[in-house]
């Protein structure tokens, strides 16, 4: 166990490695000249190409490359061209808020999503099951963006019940930053002003954000629970007169659940990823929106960034669902 | 020897077109394909005629009514009308023709390229396997619509572009399933057979090995159209889609977001659009599932 | 005393463990020091539970695995030691059919494409013209009892007992001298099973082949076998004439195994008394 | 920065806002109402990623600065005027190149220090040696050597040209405090420390600031500034989306809405309790040709693409905007009213294309503009939409600004259409003149291709000419140069739109940086 | 005369599918005592699996319903009653065990876990087997069906009982994972015993071993025992008696002796002449001809008319009934009538 996880563990350096290859490749892709915007409208010549050496984008790429790697090894994620800032305490500034909405979303996906899951295998061929199937493929089938947008309109802009975006009145003083989640923070400020605005800020994204890992989850559950229904041990569980109870809480629910946790450790990389959309639809302070501004104004250091956080994100995430995995399902273990 | 011929068979079994017709009347039973068909057929209709059919084909062109801006749903525009004037009805039925094309681009690109990776890790395996396994999960790794953002980004917006940007983050998925299934029709007993006669390493991935992957392969396909239809928008969304005039959902999408809730109908028809569609794809790829992939079957 | 076609000599077989999710598994010795010979045109059984080594054995013979030591001879050559043409030659003369009939057909193939494919690929060995290989094929199936009237189908209109006679028909198409048999019967019920068993011995009758008859009911080795090997974990406990195998085992596992074997008889010292009450 | 008492002071009365009666979702200008506590909300969708006075740019920045930092010289009213900011009084020599300032006695930084010449100096010198920001406004005009102190309240400039906008640009020429900085100079000038802290002198500064988020400006506890209005403290809110902006301020979650677009200002007509400021002002949207290469070398052609152009449409689009007349804004010093400019008319745009190199059209331009900029992905549309009229086809390409700006650098790659936007930073023609129209611009952005001696020599004479009547002489010359050559099809003035809740007081609108609210005078009532 | 501990009478059962409704029981007629081991034996399709999954009622409805008939489980009719009364027999006093002893056991819990469940569920309905006095608290009757789970383990030969309570499947051989199955179907103290191919899945030697266990637990708890088989060499070493299927119809049935020796019915013949014994020269292995007939649409008659080497016209005629041909060895075909007369001139 401990060798696997260690192992793991060093699979990250080629990751990185390959990760920053590649970003570095799409970077050189880029045509323009990001300097110039960094100069400023008025630049001169002369001060476009001072600007490029301070930042060494005057030198071949595997120089720049290799000062990069290094940069890594101290925790130096370059710095911004537009803003001049280190992309690393950015990517620390914007994280909490993107992991706190992809931790919330995952949450409602897995907390009803299974459940839910478990229920239609049960009610498998009865109108529930339809209802829900239908559900599941129009969730799936829905833009994220677009719900948004329709959650805004509904919730925010005619009812008025929430607010229309950002993560806290800006007139709230956040808690004392600890963890870096508002909502972990502020109750253990012990504000609970501050938390119910977190989350009723929280509510909308991580509405849209759920949706489609929700029925996704729920869909995997669901199969996963058929399949295991019809496995021969379930059968001798009914022959032997086990309550259904039982049956269906111990011995389905247990193997769906570690058939489905697979599907879970991809949908959170997925999520990760995918915040770009719902983070610009809800004015999100997240990395996704950091990315999103990076992205189109050609700054290539925090989309690198962004792309390796979330990119080691997704593979620990990956790591701790395996080990998750072996606890669950004991032959995996041994064999 | 009796008659040898005529020993236990399963059930009468005509021919190829009996099963067939079962499978059409298993499709049948299942009411969700059917809608999922009918809408996939309408969204493919107007994929190929929308633009013609569209009741102000100039404005799909780029012409512009600034007289008539914002004008609510009505008789004439049942839709509505946009910042320029232009009739959104239009606008979207004039779109299909651009997702539908660049969602089925992707996914066709992402197939190729992932079919043709996959097939060889998982035939060739050891070294090659390895190295292009890895660069696989790499890919899977970068979060697919950054990547696709900063690729579409970096070629400029376009049709063509933005279908490269996607298609580039979008194989790793078919690599990954085509690769898994090689590996497990390569065990299969029927290719040992076709090795023990002594058949070379081409027939057997030719002959034995991909014929039987392509059913797997076209569910993927018909389920990741949707998926791929939703990146199309996605990113049109963020606003590195395709170049104006041409209409895409998810651009007219973002266009409408500045005019949300006065003009809301500005909205509403392409998101609806965008979730119909998908929804239609979404609904069909899962009884093809059914159809042509019991093993997978939810 | 005719001349051995197939040739075990010593052959032994290790599996180095495998990196698993955690950790590393054993190595597995899967088979010690076997040594079988085969005399051309008998049928020779081999027998074994699940795990002795039958497996890695045939697929040795097929050359689709390389034994860790030993060497396997087919009719005096070594098969380490052949170029890929003669390896290739080779195939065309030792051919198997496997035990499950569902499995060992390939499902986007028509029966002709599956019978023919052997002379496609023995092409240069064979020398048949498209046309002869399709009349080949109808002969070969009318041999083991179907008929040209099924070249067109697919193996999922076939029952089993039918789809394991396209397997044999598959395997005679290019000419072997050796058939290995993997419990070809084990998937069939028992009265297909023994009208396979029928073709067979018709088939040993006409064409003079040798049979490697892998199989662990030892009834059906019994009837089919004239001499029997008996493998347990990777290693040959007892070899010999089958009759004087069956009747006066030798070592306790074949003494044990012969014992446990479930006759149709009512046995004569535990036949139950009536019922109690 | 920020004192700790006043910190716990406004923390301690924002949690008990909070307390007030929140359910779920916060209103927080009733909330303030409440507490009595004024902090004017700002709603904005730029960030101020950088704080140093002498590298910052955008406005954002100019609001952070104008609010934080004190220039010599500030402008108000309309027509904007100098009005004093640390200095309370200059002086200008005859011929317009010695100019002398008094500093206010009073003038003290947040450190408490009281700002001398020396800072004032330190701060000139400081922008021009970094060469980026605002500094290209002073650039060739004053020399570091210029700048002398003469005393500690006097400040004298001898100017290397004389130039006659010069008291409109020293607003955007802040003053630091030359202690603070040298203490942090780091290498750099002070460049890293000065990005995240300030060494001013305005009435506000920083309580705190979360990136991409929020901007929170409290009141300076030694606000030297006479006047003033009721506020505490300012927060720049970031809100990207216009239509959340409107919102917000619709709901009062915000006080000043600054990037609303028209039909935002449409939405907002019968808003209650909201106040919507709709004015002119010099920042103008022009369409540029490439008279260099290409099809649009021929003037003819450009004239008949201006005459073609379908100005209506543009101006709906535009919403709030007037027709530009001619290369000037409308009202600036010398503009020329009557200047005659194409107008839609086909007949006169075929009689031009019929002069041109290609009288039958049959061809394709090629025209870019900043991807995301939804008025200039309009006027492509329209300019589409009016070119087919012709039998031009139009490539349109959005691109990012920084690849715009990459193709500026020569006329070989110069698209045949650039949309572009230039405001004036300072209330002064030479601002536009200059920039966009005198040939030693070419390369840059705002005027990549265009070059006409005769233009250049006006554009020149009316800088260094002190005479406001011969300097109206001149640009009306230039105007009819400009228009005669044709190189852009003149757009719109947009005017600014500015959405604000009736309780702000005190608020006076100036067309010059009008989104970068000045809050020291305001009130909240 | 005592009532039997099951006798099923008439049974049809149908099971839909797209082609129709297929026969598949087509009046099923059995009764087991106690002390009895019945052996179930037909080829695939047969329907004896079927009839095993009916007795206590596992098969899902729809596909499966019962056309006609009952199952009396002493005494009670088993699709009459409701389905919690049937679910509260099951694992108390009837037990089941299955054919594949890898799938059969829940891979995710230790075995003792699976154990004590069934032990508990059991004793919700009878609390004497724990062993243990009534109305103790939740963790003394848990730790009581610990205790009894071991005593399971240890009857059924699993050395090292307690050890091995807490071990997984994969850690046990197949065969001993097949004693851990019959263990918990024991555990409850059924009185009738269902064991669907119970030692298909094992070699040879195991199988040996596992039926001998089974015969050992019909002598030490006097129940009745359905072993369902295909493979007749088992039922002539393990069964006292016998009932031969064919095409969802018991075609002969009686004492294993009897019917072994003197096989009746043309199609226990066929299929003892297709199986090699000892004596069976090569190539004189006898296949059966012909096709399983097509349940949606039986052949009218005898089932196996087909395919019966003796069949004549009025086999097609109506189902033949089953002819006692003595000794409670019974077989359903009117040719035996014939043939007994023919013996007797």
């Amino acid at each position: 166990m401990l060798y696997f996880t260690v192992r793991r563990i060093l699979l990250l350096i080629p990751v990185i490695i390959g990760l920053t290859i590649i970003m570095f490749a799409i970077a050189r892709l880029l045509p323009g000249d990001p300097v110039a915007l960094a100069a400023g409208p008025n630049a001169t010549q002369a001060e476009i190409e001072a600007l490029a050496q301070q930042f060494g984008l005057d030198q071949p790429v595997w120089s720049q490359y290799l000062r990069y790697v290094g940069g890594l090894l101290h925790g130096d994620f370059g710095t911004s061209l537009l803003t001049r800032r280190p992309v690393a305490a950015d990517i620390a500034a914007y994280l909490p808020a993107t992991l706190e909405l992809v931790f919330a979303a995952m949450f409602l996906a897995v907390a009803i999503g299974i459940p839910l899951g478990l229920l239609t295998a049960v009610w498998r061929n009865r109108w529930p099951d339809y209802v829900s199937q239908v559900f599941a493929i129009g969730a799936i089938s829905m833009p994220r963006f677009f719900l948004g947008l329709l959650l805004q309109l509904c919730f925010a802009m005619w009812l008025m019940w929430l607010p229309l975006g950002g993560q806290l009145p800006i007139i709230m003083i956040p808690p004392p930053r600890v963890t870096g989640f508002l909502l972990v923070d502020s109750l253990l400020a012990g504000d609970t002003q501050v938390f119910r605005s977190a989350l009723a800020h929280l509510a909308m994204p991580a509405v849209a954000m759920s949706l489609s890992p929700l029925a996704t989850i729920m869909r995997m559950m669901r199969a996963s629970t058929i399949e295991v229904m019809q496995q021969d041990y379930v059968t001798t569980a009914r022959a032997l007169g086990l309550p259904k109870r039982k049956i269906l809480f111990k011995c389905v629910a247990r193997n769906a659940v570690s058939a489905t946790l697979t599907v879970i450790g991809l949908y959170f990389g997925w999520l990760l990823g995918g915040t770009v959309l719902v983070e610009t639809v809800f004015d999100w302070p997240g990395l996704g929106l950091y990315a999103t501004k990076a992205i189109v104004s050609q700054d290539m250091m925090p989309v690198i960034g962004v792309a390796l956080v979330i990119g080691l994100l997704f593979v620990f995430a990956n790591l701790v669902i395996d080990l998750l995995y072996g606890v669950i399902n004991p032959k995996v273990r041994y064999s | 020897m009796t008659d040898l011929a005529h020993e236990p068979a399963p059930a009468p079994v005509s021919a190829g077109g009996d099963r067939l017709r079962r499978a059409l009347f298993r499709f049948r039973q299942s009411r969700l394909s059917v809608i999922g068909a009918v809408i996939v057929g309408i969204v493919l209709f107007f994929t190929i005629f929308g633009t013609l059919l569209a009741p102000y084909p100039d404005q799909v062109a780029g012409a512009v009514d600034t007289a008539a801006r914002f004008q609510p749903p009505s008789a004439a525009h049942p839709f509505g009308t946009n910042e320029l004037g232009q009739d959104v009805l239009s606008l979207v039925m004039a779109g299909t023709t651009v997702s539908v094309l660049a969602g089925f681009g992707v996914v066709l690109i992402g197939t190729v390229i992932g079919t043709l990776v996959g097939a060889v890790a998982g035939f060739a395996g050891g070294w090659t396997d390895e190295a292009l396994m890895r660069l696989t999960d790499l890919t899977l790794t970068i979060p697919s619509l950054i990547l696709a953002m900063a690729i579409a980004a970096a070629l400029g917006p376009g049709f063509v572009n933005m279908v490269i940007a996607i298609s580039l983050s979008w194989w790793p998925g078919y690599a990954r399933l085509v690769r898994g299934e090689v590996l497990a029709a390569r065990e299969e007993t029927y290719v040992t057979a076709a090795r023990a006669i002594g058949a070379s390493p081409r027939r057997i991935l030719f002959r034995h090995i991909l014929p039987n992957v392509v059913s797997p392969i076209i569910v993927k396909m018909s389920l990741d159209m949707g998926f791929a239809i939703l990146t199309v928008a996605g990113l049109g969304f963020i606003g590195i889609g395709v170049r104006p005039p041409t209409p895409e959902w998810g651009t007219l999408l973002s266009l409408s977001r500045s005019y949300m809730p006065d003009y809301w109908w500005t909205a509403m028809a392409p998101g609806m659009a965008m979730f119909l569609a998908v929804f239609g794809f979404n609904l069909l790829g899962d009884g093809l599932r059914d159809l042509l992939d019991p093993k997978a079957r939810r | 005393m005719p001349e051995p076609i197939l040739v075990i000599d010593n052959v032994s077989k290790v599996y180095p463990g495998r990196r698993g999710m955690f950790g590393r598994s054993a190595e597995v010795q899967a088979l010690k020091g076997v040594s079988i010979s085969v005399d051309r045109g008998e049928s020779f059984g081999l027998v074994g539970e699940s795990g002795s080594g039958k497996t890695t054995l045939t697929r040795s013979i097929l050359h689709l695995e390389q034994p860790t030591s030993g060497r396997i001879l087919f009719e005096g050559r070594d098969l380490a030691t052949l170029s890929g043409a003669e390896l290739r030659r080779l195939r065309a003369r030792v051919q198997i059919v496997f035990q499950d009939p569902y499995a060992s057909l390939n499902p986007r193939m028509t029966v002709q494409d599956i019978v023919t494919e052997p002379m496609v690929v023995h092409q240069d060995v064979l020398g048949l013209n498209g046309r002869q290989r399709t009349e080949r094929a109808a002969e070969l199936l009318s041999l083991v009892g179907l008929g040209p009237q099924h070249l067109r189908r697919f193996p999922h209109e076939f029952s089993g007992g039918q789809r394991q006679r396209i397997c044999i028909a598959r395997a005679l198409a290019s000419g072997p001298e050796l058939l290995l048999l993997d419990e070809p019967t084990s998937a069939l019920d028992v009265s297909v099973q023994a009208q396979v068993l029928n073709l067979l011995c018709d088939l040993q009758d006409r064409l003079g082949l040798t049979y490697f008859f892998i199989s662990h009911d030892l009834a059906v080795v019994r009837y089919l076998c004239s001499r029997v090997a008996l493998i347990y974990r990777g290693e040959l406990v007892e070899e010999g004439e089958t009759a004087q195998i069956f009747d006066a085992p030798e070592t306790e596992y074949a003494q044990m195994l012969i014992g446990a074997m479930p006759e149709v008889a009512v046995p004569s010292a535990g036949r139950p008394s009536t019922p109690m009450t | 920065m920020l004192t700790a008492p006043s910190l716990q002071m406004s923390r301690r009365s924002l949690l008990a806002m909070a307390g007030a009666g929140l359910a779920t979702a916060a209103l927080p200008a009733q909330l303030f109402a409440q507490s009595g506590n004024n902090i004017l909300i700002i709603a904005s969708g730029q960030d101020i990623p950088n704080f140093d006075p002498h590298t910052a740019t955008g406005y954002s920045a100019s609001f952070f600065l104008r609010n934080v930092y004190d220039p010599l010289v500030r402008v108000s009213g309309n027509p904007p005027e100098p009005v004093p900011g640390l200095a309370e009084s200059w002086t200008v020599s005859e011929d317009g190149k010695g100019y002398t300032f008094k500093l206010n006695p009073a003038a003290v930084f947040h450190s408490g220090n009281p700002v001398t010449a020396d800072d004032v100096v330190f701060s000139f010198q400081r922008a021009l040696a970094l060469a980026e920001g605002n500094s290209w406004m002073i650039r060739d005009i004053v020399t570091p050597e210029g700048v002398t102190a003469v005393d500690p309240q006097t400040v004298q400039f001898d100017l290397a040209v004389p130039f006659a906008p010069f008291l409109q640009v020293l607003p955007w020429i802040f003053v630091v405090e030359k202690a603070a900085v040298e203490a942090n100079e780091g290498g750099d000038d002070g460049k890293t420390w000065l990005m995240t802290n300030t060494a001013g002198s305005g009435p506000f500064n920083v309580a705190r600031f979360q990136v991409g988020t929020l901007y929170h400006l409290a009141r300076a506890e030694n606000a030297w500034q006479p006047g003033g209005g009721n506020l505490d403290g300012v927060i720049w809110q970031i809100v990207r989306e216009t239509a959340t902006q409107r919102l917000m301020l619709q709901r009062g979650e915000a006080h000043v809405a600054v990037d609303l677009t028209s039909e935002d200002m449409d939405a907002l007509q019968d808003a209650p309790s909201v106040v919507r400021i709709i004015e002119p002002e010099y920042r103008t949207f022009s369409i540029k040709m490439n008279t260099e290469k290409g099809p649009c070398a021929d003037v003819n052609l450009r004239k008949a693409i201006a005459w073609a152009t379908n100005y209506q449409a543009i101006l709906d689009a535009a919403g709030y905007a007037d027709l530009m007349v001619g290369p000037l804004p409308i009202g600036i010093l010398g503009f020329n009213p009557d200047l005659e400019v194409p107008r839609t008319d086909l007949d006169k745009a075929r009689e031009y294309l019929a002069k041109s190199a290609q009288p039958e059209g049959g061809f394709t331009l090629k025209m870019v503009h900043v991807s995301g900029l939804e008025q200039q992905r309009r006027w492509a549309l329209i300019m589409l939409d009016s070119l087919k009229q012709l039998n031009i086809g139009l490539d349109i390409q959005p691109l990012n600004w920084p690849d715009m700006v990459a193709l500026c650098q020569s006329p070989e790659t110069f698209p045949d259409l650039f949309p572009v936007y230039q405001t004036a930073n300072y209330g002064d023609p030479d601002n536009i003149a200059f920039a966009a129209y005198h040939s030693s611009r070419n390369g840059s952005w705002q005027n990549p291709v265009y070059s006409n001696p005769e233009v250049d020599a006006l554009v020149e004479a009316g800088r260094s000419e002190i005479d406001t009547d011969k300097r109206i002489a001149i640009y009306g010359a230039f105007q009819e140069k400009v228009v005669a050559d044709a190189p852009d099809i003149f757009g719109v003035l947009e005017r600014r739109k500015l959405g604000m809740r009736d309780a702000v007081q005190g608020y006076s609108f100036t067309p010059v940086a009008s989104n970068a609210i000045e809050a020291w005078p305001l009130s909240l009532g | 005369m005592e009532t039997p501990l099951l006798a099923i009478r008439d049974l049809h059962l149908t099971m839909s599918s797209f082609d129709g409704h297929a026969h598949v029981l087509n009046g099923i007629e059995l009764t087991v005592r106690r002390g009895e081991i019945w052996g179930l034996v037909g080829e695939s399709g047969c329907g004896k699996s079927l009839t095993g999954l009916s007795i206590s009622r596992l098969l899902p409805s729809p596909p499966a319903r019962y056309l006609r008939g009952e199952i009396r489980f002493e005494g009670r009719d088993m699709l009459k009653l409701p389905i919690s009364a049937v679910e509260a027999l099951r694992g108390k006093r009837i037990g089941m065990i299955f054919q594949d002893p890898t799938t059969n056991l829940n891979p995710a819990y230790r075995i003792g876990e699976q154990l004590v469940d069934v032990a508990l569920a059991a004793a919700s309905h009878d609390p004497t087997i724990l062993d243990c006095p009534p109305r103790v608290g939740r963790r003394e009757r848990k730790r009581a069906a610990r205790r009894l789970a071991a005593a399971m383990l240890d009857r059924v030969g699993i050395p090292n009982p307690e050890a091995r309570l807490d071990n997984y499947p994969h850690e046990f051989s197949g065969g001993m994972r097949q004693r851990v199955l019959i263990a918990m179907a024991l555990i409850g103290r059924p009185d009738l015993l269902i064991a669907d191919e119970p030692t298909t899945a094992l070699d040879v030697s195991v199988q040996a071993q596992i039926l001998k266990l089974l015969k050992g637990t019909v002598a030490d708890h006097d129940i009745g025992v359905i072993l369902i088989t295909h493979n007749l060499g088992v039922v002539a070493q393990t069964c006292t008696h016998v009932a031969v299927m064919y095409a969802g119809n018991i075609v002969e049935s009686g004492p294993v002796a009897e019917v072994i020796e003197r096989p009746a019915h043309p199609y226990t013949r066929a299929l003892m002449a297709a199986i090699p014994t000892k004596e069976t020269r090569r190539g004189a292995l006898q296949g059966l001809g012909g096709t399983v007939p097509n349940l949606i649409a039986p052949p009218p008659g005898c089932r196996f008319a087909p395919r019966c080497p003796l069949a004549i016209p009025a086999c097609t005629r109506a189902l033949p009934p089953a002819v006692d041909v003595g000794a409670g060895h019974a077989a359903a075909c009117i040719r035996v009538e014939e043939e007994r007369a023919a013996a007797h001139a």
